[in-house]
């Protein structure tokens, strides 16, 4: 089981990488999608005994990372008129690169931290730290707003990823509140783009530094 | 029973401007009324403070404060003293407004005047009864910030606006240095009250601390040089008698300070004592050099503050000096001076402030090379000012002259006595001779420039004498200022209870000075009735003019060519600017000259610095240039930074260095 | 008492005196007769009879001037021992009110003078208080030495007090510039060459003078009292330190007092005559000088 | 009770929704704030009632926000109503729905003891009031709203993580994970020491992003300088100490775990870089809205230096908390009102305040007064405590920084409160249509009537309910 669980989350780790070296924002879009319903599945695979309010849990994470989030960034996407380039500031390569460095560096560094025992959290720790800081990555090399908002999505996932070491610990209604606000927040930011983009008749956010020292 | 008076008067002196308020607009009489109030509080803190200087030391608790215990109020002699002064003025003061501020000529501002007068009073009488950090901070800022209103009274010219910030600042910096003072102070004795220290309880390092920042914090307010830059700019731009009671009352809290801060502080080293005397010579030596230099008539008053803080500092050197060096006789001198310098320096500036105050309301100008002639239509001011002069010169048999009388004895019996100390304190007496001699000419100057020969410009008419409202508090002043000059011997039973010495007397025969000062005041009398009604009545004729045909009264000697002696004398320090036309023809034609002084610490020091810094902080401005991502990537890197702060570097990199 | 009286009566009568000295001394000196040695009596005595002008842009100020002056300067003479006899009052601290009576007497007559609005006195005012800025500080220099070596801070025991006694070689070079000091001292505060021109006729030079130009009759009197009482004091002053007076004789010493004034006025008229009035930059420099060799002689004795 | 609390606001949220006019819509926010404040008073007086589950306890902290905030709402209720009555020309069916709404949620906040709970209602609280940003709906005030929801999504994604740092903690540490502050108190011993601190920090970072601590501060001179005066003053009462509310949670627990030396370190540090950099941008700062915003940066730094400095200063942190919202309050109020009438923001065009506007203008440069700690006022109070606790506990350096920073800070804003407040009042504002009404400027007098009678003479119950505070957080479990 564990194998089946460890190559998944390698395949999100990939998928971070894919991210930051596709060029059309859909594509990223897509892309993220996907990660965010593998998410949705792993902790069904993570616990033997599947009880009702992980399924439901999965199952609505499964829904809105990978599926309504999705869906509300495209159809933002698709009123908007814009080229669908990422427009990067680091240019692709190096950032995939850089990206790969980071997955390294982080799985050594997860050597050396303390974990409890267990097994999968050798995976699962520094998978988290890779994800977040390829979120990271997203939202600071990136001129777009949309391509940031994508970014802010993968940091979040990768939160999940982390949220997976204590799934007993986190109570249903805590999990959908989470859902809830990342979907409110993705939903009033796509809004705002939308905004952004009627008032300037464009993504770009260096349109957006009027306020300044 | 005292306390319970001057509590009384504070609060009704800080309620006096708010029943002004409550009246609202119809009434008439309400600034006779708040007027009213004030002097019947005033005089019950004046009869408060007598009570309290002979009767011992009172203090208790007072309203419920958060956090903090002890004795929050209380009065002793030192107090009371301070609270003379402050209640006199705050009432005189009051009456004046009348006069100077009158409620239909300025709508606008009276009222906040009024409001503010009274809160400053109060605040003042606050933090002279404060035993209490909170409450002497309370009064302390509500003096400061009730004075930073009272300066902004004319915000309308641009002027006003900038020496009211100066004053703000310069206030808030000294506000937050008491901060660190009392911070520090329950620091080291874990109380928030006013109880002296022992010997020997503190290191000498945390007891130079304290010293220095009271000596910082209390010299920013008394306005001692080089921290005076505030103090003429204020002071000019503020109604006349708010600059009387800032300049005459406000900068005492400082010296108040002071005292009491050496109160508390167990025997000081002679360092203290040694700062203090040098600091007060250079205050008073360029206090009245910049004075003399001055045009406007309220700065000039100002910088002449400076100079006689100057004196009070050197006073309270030699007590400084006394305590370190086991000298009662040298606190006692030293003590007296500065106590009674500092009754005296209120009566008298406040008179040359009130003085000036009603050339200003008469004329409109402050400029003195334009006046000359007002001794004519406005005689009794001119009797005043002319008294407040001599007075603020130091001359018997004024008042000036006793407590600098105090002063040089305190400096030059070290001496005669041959103690081994003296030669610091006889090296002052000279200096203070100067400052003497300076004042008097810059006093000539302006009483001559003002009151004497005729009008230099004709825009100064019409002139009129002020209001009986403006001259009553300029003659009780001036009674007082003649008073303690005659009869100096009264005075000294009050400073002999304060300093707990009963030597004054026994080392300065008072009683045949005030004999002779008496004697020679009368013959004064006597000798001017008999010339000015000898049978052989006099002629009239111009001005003796060496033969020139049209003399005019723009060939007066102007206040500045009389200072020019002066200015050439200590441009060193003045480094004066003179803007003149050159004379490239035998015939010139219009020509103008026109000479300033700058302010040595504000416009030479404070101000490039200030641009500087701002200029230096700007650049920090691109580090905020608007763009989200670089927000985010500063996120990132407090999050990093922070975290490698947990990396355990030795367990992880010391295997590595090993091998 | 009786020795009270002589000491009123010479205090009163003699200061004219030593002008007309002056006078006839510079005038041997320019081989003229000169008037006569009591002219300086007979001035006074018309200048009293005489009816006054006064400048129609004056105020009381004007009266008040020579009024206040020669009261101040006079009480400032009873302060001054005269020789050996003792000063009429004298108490702990005199010397400052002695030097701050000069002061009080300078104040009005600058008044006075700045009263009349005129140009000239304008400048002599301005001159007169620019010096005295330098003259005063060096006087309190000369009286610190006088109280450190007499250990005592009243004026008759300060300099009644035998100096010479007590001359060593490490106060005797002090004493000499003090004396100095004084002695230029004497010749500023009296308004006498190389500082000021007591008798030229061109106003822009002067600076007593220039001071009392619309003053006539009584009041011009008064003024020229005050000086003559000025000169008096101050020379009595230097008198009462450089005459070697051993003899406690009131006699004798009154003898050798008298002598010693009317020297001093000798060779203050011998200075009039071979020297020249000092440009005023240069005078400010000769006042400094003064006040430097007073400042270092006090460092010399407080070391 | 709470469900109450909660439910009423977003019910009236729900009908402001539905109002269909622009004119009485308004009228709803007041009615909240006075229900929502009566609710509190009837808590605080039957503390039996605050505990309701083990999710839900009100503690004396929480009590002590929840009381700040309430009146700051009530009190800001009235100035919304007023205001918006001189905004009809743009709809306010969201700004009313959001506003109402807000109070609601950030009840939830004080309330939960369960953090995931406090995390889900912090970031609500965030997204509840970014509408209320954009309510100007200029270019300038979507790009405000632009950075606010960005930087602070990201940072409360970071508290998220650090939520899930301090659960596993236990793992690491042996008791079983959980999210129950009350818990994690209880076995404050066994936690995990690296994966604690960790928390901390993330945690620090995170709530830090919403009190606008530095160096994440940037998007408060943004969303503050552009959103209408009374969210101003709403976010930076409220919404700042819902945040400081959840960081004194997380030194609760290090308390507890015996790790103060570290927290406190780290807090001195930001606390002190926070009020540098607000020193840094105030000094010749034109905009005063955005001058606001950095005082408002600086106070954060106070509160955190008081917290490094320990149980001693609790008090007066938590006086501060209070002192600084009032004061906060009517300064941005103030600005709003001087902002409207001058239809600027910019020291170039505003002048003379104190005349076109006497109540705004005189309150502006004592609002200054008092946040800048100028006795009587309780700002003077609390800040001057937190200086003697700081000395008295040994930080004498930092001290003086305090003071230096103070006195920066004061001179950059003093330069700025005077150009806006003196001077003569430029001729084309004269006749611009807004003067001070009762709605607009009573709210005013009642804060300054509040932090003065704080500062002159605090009430015995307020003293009361501040030591109830200081007890349970210095209480070891």
């Amino acid at each position: 089981m564990i194998n089946v669980f460890n190559s998944l989350l390698v395949m999100i780790l990939a998928l971070n990488l894919l991210a930051l070296g596709s060029r059309s924002i859909l594509s990223v879009i897509r892309i993220i999608a996907i990660q965010g319903i593998l998410l949705g599945i792993l902790p069904l695979i993570l616990h033997e005994g599947l009880s009702i309010p992980q399924v439901v849990a999965s199952l609505t994470a499964i829904s809105m990372k990978g599926v309504v989030i999705p869906m509300v960034m495209i159809h933002a996407m698709k009123n908007i008129r814009i080229k669908r380039e990422v427009e990067p500031i680091i240019g692709f390569v190096p950032s995939s690169i850089l990206g790969a460095v980071i997955t390294g560096s982080a799985f050594l560094l997860s050597n050396q931290i303390t974990v409890s025992t267990g097994g999968y959290e050798n995976m699962i720790i520094p998978a988290a730290i890779t994800t977040i800081l390829v979120g990271f990555i997203q939202l600071i090399t990136r001129y777009k707003a949309i391509s940031q908002v994508v970014g802010y999505l993968v940091l979040e996932n990768g939160i999940y990823i982390f949220s997976l070491l204590l799934i007993e610990a986190i109570p249903l209604i805590v999990e959908m509140g989470m859902l809830l606000d990342l979907f409110v927040s993705i939903f009033i930011i796509s809004i705002i783009t939308n905004h952004i983009n009627n008032a300037f008749s464009s993504l770009d956010t260096r349109r957006l530094t009027t306020l300044k020292e | 029973m005292s306390l319970q008076l001057i509590i009384v008067a504070i609060v009704g002196i800080a309620l006096s401007g708010v029943v002004g308020i409550l009246l609202g607009k119809s009434v008439k009489c309400k600034q006779a009324l708040t007027t009213i109030i004030v002097l019947i509080s005033s005089v019950l803190g004046l009869v408060g403070a007598f009570i309290g200087l002979f009767s011992e030391a009172t203090s208790f608790k007072f309203f419920y404060w958060p956090t903090i215990g002890g004795a929050l109020i209380g009065l002793d002699e030192l107090s009371a003293f301070f609270l003379i002064p402050v209640f006199l003025i705050g009432g005189l003061g009051a009456i004046y407004g009348m006069g100077y501020w009158k409620l239909s000529e300025h709508i606008y501002s009276s009222q906040k005047l009024q409001l503010f007068w009274g809160f400053l009073v109060a605040g003042m009488g606050l933090l002279l009864i404060g035993r209490h950090v909170f409450s002497f901070l309370m009064g302390w800022e509500l003096m400061a910030i009730s004075a930073f209103i009272l300066v902004m009274t004319e915000d309308e010219e641009a002027e006003c606006r900038k020496s009211g910030l100066v004053y703000l600042i310069a206030t808030h910096i000294s506000t937050l240095t008491l901060f660190g003072f009392f911070a520090l102070w329950h620091y080291a004795t874990g109380s928030f009250v006013f109880q002296p220290i022992g010997e020997g309880i503190l290191q000498p390092g945390m007891l130079n601390a304290l010293f220095f920042l009271a000596l910082i914090g209390f010299g920013l307010k008394a306005g001692m040089m080089p921290l005076h830059f505030w103090l003429p700019g204020a002071h000019a731009s503020a109604p006349s008698h708010v600059s009387a009671i800032l300049s005459g009352v406000m900068l005492k809290m400082g010296i108040y300070g002071l005292i009491r801060v050496g109160l508390l502080l167990p025997t000081p080293p002679s360092l203290w004592g040694t700062i203090i005397l040098t600091v007060g010579s250079i205050s008073g030596l360029l206090g009245v050099v910049f004075a003399i230099a001055q045009h406007d008539i309220k700065k000039l008053l100002a910088y002449h503050s400076v100079e006689n803080i100057g004196i009070i500092l050197i006073g309270l050197g030699i007590a400084f000096l006394g305590r370190t060096y086991n000298q009662p006789e040298w606190v006692a001198l030293g003590m007296a001076g500065c106590l009674l310098h500092v009754w005296n320096h209120s009566l008298f500036k406040s008179l040359l402030f009130f003085g000036a105050g009603s050339v200003l309301h008469s004329t409109g100008k402050r400029n003195l090379d334009i006046m000359g002639g007002l001794g004519k239509k406005m005689p009794v001011t001119a009797l005043f000012f002319l008294i407040g002069a001599i007075a603020i010169s130091g001359i018997p048999p004024l008042n000036g002259f006793v407590s600098e009388l105090f002063i040089y004895i305190g400096l030059i019996r070290p001496t005669a006595l041959g103690d081994p100390h003296a030669i610091g304190l006889a090296m002052t007496a000279p200096v203070l001779a100067m400052i003497g001699a300076l004042a008097a000419a810059c006093f000539v100057k302006v009483y001559s420039a003002v009151f004497l020969g005729s009008e230099r410009s004709e825009d100064i008419k019409p002139v009129h004498e002020s209001p009986k409202t403006m001259l009553i508090p300029m003659a009780i002043l001036a009674a007082l200022c003649v008073a303690i000059g005659v009869f100096p011997q009264y005075v000294t039973f009050i400073l002999e209870s304060i300093i707990h010495q009963k030597i004054l007397l026994n080392i300065i025969p008072l009683k045949i000075y005030s004999f002779f000062s008496l004697g020679f005041v009368i013959s004064i009398v006597v000798l001017y009735i008999w010339m000015k009604f000898r049978p052989k009545k006099p002629k009239e004729a111009l001005t003796w003019d060496c033969g020139y045909a049209k003399p005019t009264s723009r060939m007066q000697y102007t206040a500045t060519s009389f200072g020019n002696g002066f200015a050439i004398m200590f441009e060193w320090i003045l480094h004066s600017k003179v803007h003149k036309t050159k004379l490239n023809d035998v015939m010139p034609g219009q020509v103008t000259f026109e000479s300033h002084v700058n302010e040595l610490v504000l416009d030479r020091f404070l101000k490039p610095f200030f641009r500087k810094t701002q200029t230096a902080f700007s650049w920090f401005g691109r580090f905020q240039q608007g763009a989200s991502q670089n927000y985010i990537l500063y996120i990132l890197i407090a999050v990093l930074f922070l975290m490698a702060m947990l990396v355990p570097y030795n367990e992880w990199f010391l295997p590595f260095i090993k091998n | 008492m009786i020795d009270q009286i002589i000491h009123m009566s010479v205090y009163i009568l003699m200061p004219p005196l030593l002008f007309g000295i002056m006078n006839k001394t510079k005038a041997y000196l320019a081989g003229r007769r000169g008037a006569p040695l009591l002219q300086p009596y007979y001035d006074l005595i018309r200048l009293f009879k005489k009816k006054m002008v006064i400048s129609s842009t004056t105020t009381w100020v004007f009266y008040a001037g020579p009024i206040v002056t020669m009261l101040a300067v006079i009480v400032a003479g009873l302060l001054m021992p005269l020789g050996q006899s003792h000063a009429i009052i004298s108490f702990t601290g005199d010397f400052i009110l002695f030097a701050y009576l000069f002061a009080l007497a300078r104040f009005f007559t600058t008044i006075a003078a700045m009263d009349t609005g005129s140009a000239f006195e304008g400048m002599g005012v301005a001159r007169e208080m620019t010096f005295s800025a330098i003259i005063e500080p060096g006087l309190f220099f000369a009286f610190l030495v006088f109280v450190k070596l007499s250990g005592s801070m009243s004026l008759t025991v300060m300099l009644q007090r035998n100096l010479y006694g007590s001359i060593n070689q490490n106060n005797f070079a002090p004493l000499v510039m003090v004396i100095i000091g004084l002695s230029i001292i004497l010749l500023a505060e009296n308004s006498r060459i190389p500082v000021d021109d007591p008798n030229t006729h061109l106003e822009l030079t002067m600076i007593h003078e220039a001071m009392v130009l619309d003053h006539s009759g009584p009041l011009l009197g008064l003024i020229e009292y005050a000086a003559n009482v000025k000169f008096f004091i101050l020379s009595s002053l230097l008198c009462t330190v450089i005459v070697p007076i051993f003899s406690s004789d009131g006699w004798l010493s009154w003898l050798g007092f008298l002598t010693g004034i009317i020297l001093i006025s000798f060779m203050v008229g011998i200075v009039e005559s071979i020297m020249a009035r000092l440009r005023m930059s240069r005078v400010t420099i000769l006042l400094f000088s003064a006040f430097l060799l007073c400042g270092s002689a006090v460092i010399i004795f407080e070391r | 009770m709470v469900y109450f609390q909660v439910i009423i606001p977003i019910a009236l949220a729900l009908v402001a929704l539905v109002v269909p006019s622009n004119r009485i819509r308004p009228w709803l926010i007041p009615i909240t704030g006075v229900i929502h404040f009566c609710l509190t008073l009837w808590l605080l007086f039957n503390p039996e009632q605050c505990y309701v589950n083990s999710w839900l306890i009100l503690d004396p902290v929480g009590k002590i926000i929840l009381l700040n905030v309430s009146i700051l709402y009530l009190v800001c209720s009235f100035y919304a109503a007023g205001y918006l009555q001189y905004r009809l020309e743009n709809k306010n069916r969201i700004f009313v729905a959001c506003f109402v709404a807000f109070i609601g949620i950030f009840t939830l906040v004080c309330w939960s003891y369960n953090l995931g709970v406090m995390w889900i209602s912090i970031e609500a609280t965030t997204l509840i009031t970014a509408p209320l940003i954009y309510f100007n709906k200029s270019t300038q005030s979507i790009e405000a709203t632009w950075k606010y929801l960005m930087v602070g999504s990201v940072g409360i994604a970071l508290a998220l993580l650090g939520t899930f740092f301090l659960a596993y903690s236990a793992i690491v540490g042996g008791t079983d994970a959980s999210m129950d502050f009350y818990y994690l108190l209880k076995n404050g011993g066994t936690l995990n020491k690296g994966w604690l601190q960790a928390a901390f920090i993330l945690l620090l970072i995170g709530y830090g992003t919403k009190m606008g601590l530095a160096p994440m501060h940037t998007w408060k001179p943004d969303a503050y300088g552009e959103a209408p005066g009374i969210v101003g003053a709403i976010l930076s009462g409220g919404v700042t100490s819902g945040a400081f509310l959840a960081i004194t949670r997380i030194w609760q627990i290090c308390n507890v775990a015996g790790e103060t030396a570290f927290t406190s370190k780290i807090l001195m540090g930001i606390g002190l870089f926070s009020m540098l950099i607000a020193s840094i941008f105030m000094m010749n700062q034109r905009d005063f809205k955005r001058m606001l915003a950095y005082s408002s940066v600086e106070h954060m730094g106070i509160l955190i230096i008081g917290l490094s400095v320990g149980t001693t200063a609790l008090f007066a942190t938590f006086f501060h908390v209070i002192a600084s919202t009032m004061t906060k309050g009517m300064l941005f109020l103030s600005s709003g009102n001087i902002n409207r009438a001058y239809v600027s923001k910019n020291t170039r065009q505003v002048t003379g305040a104190i005349r076109r506007l006497p109540i705004s203008g005189t309150l502006f440069l004592i609002g200054f007064l008092a946040i800048t700690g100028t006795p009587p006022f309780a700002p003077f109070v609390s800040e001057f405590m937190i200086l003697i606790k700081a000395f008295a506990a040994g930080h004498l350096v930092a001290g003086s920084l305090y003071i230096l920073f103070m006195l920066v800070i004061f001179m950059g804003m003093g330069v700025t409160v005077l150009k806006v407040v003196y001077g003569k009042v430029p001729k084309d504002v004269v006749d611009t249509p807004y003067q001070d009404g009762i709605l607009t400027a009573m709210p005013l007098v009642a804060f300054l009537v509040m932090i003065l009678v704080l500062g002159i003479a605090m009430p015995a119950s307020l003293t009361h309910l501040l030591n109830e505070a200081v007890s349970f957080m210095g209480k070891p479990i």
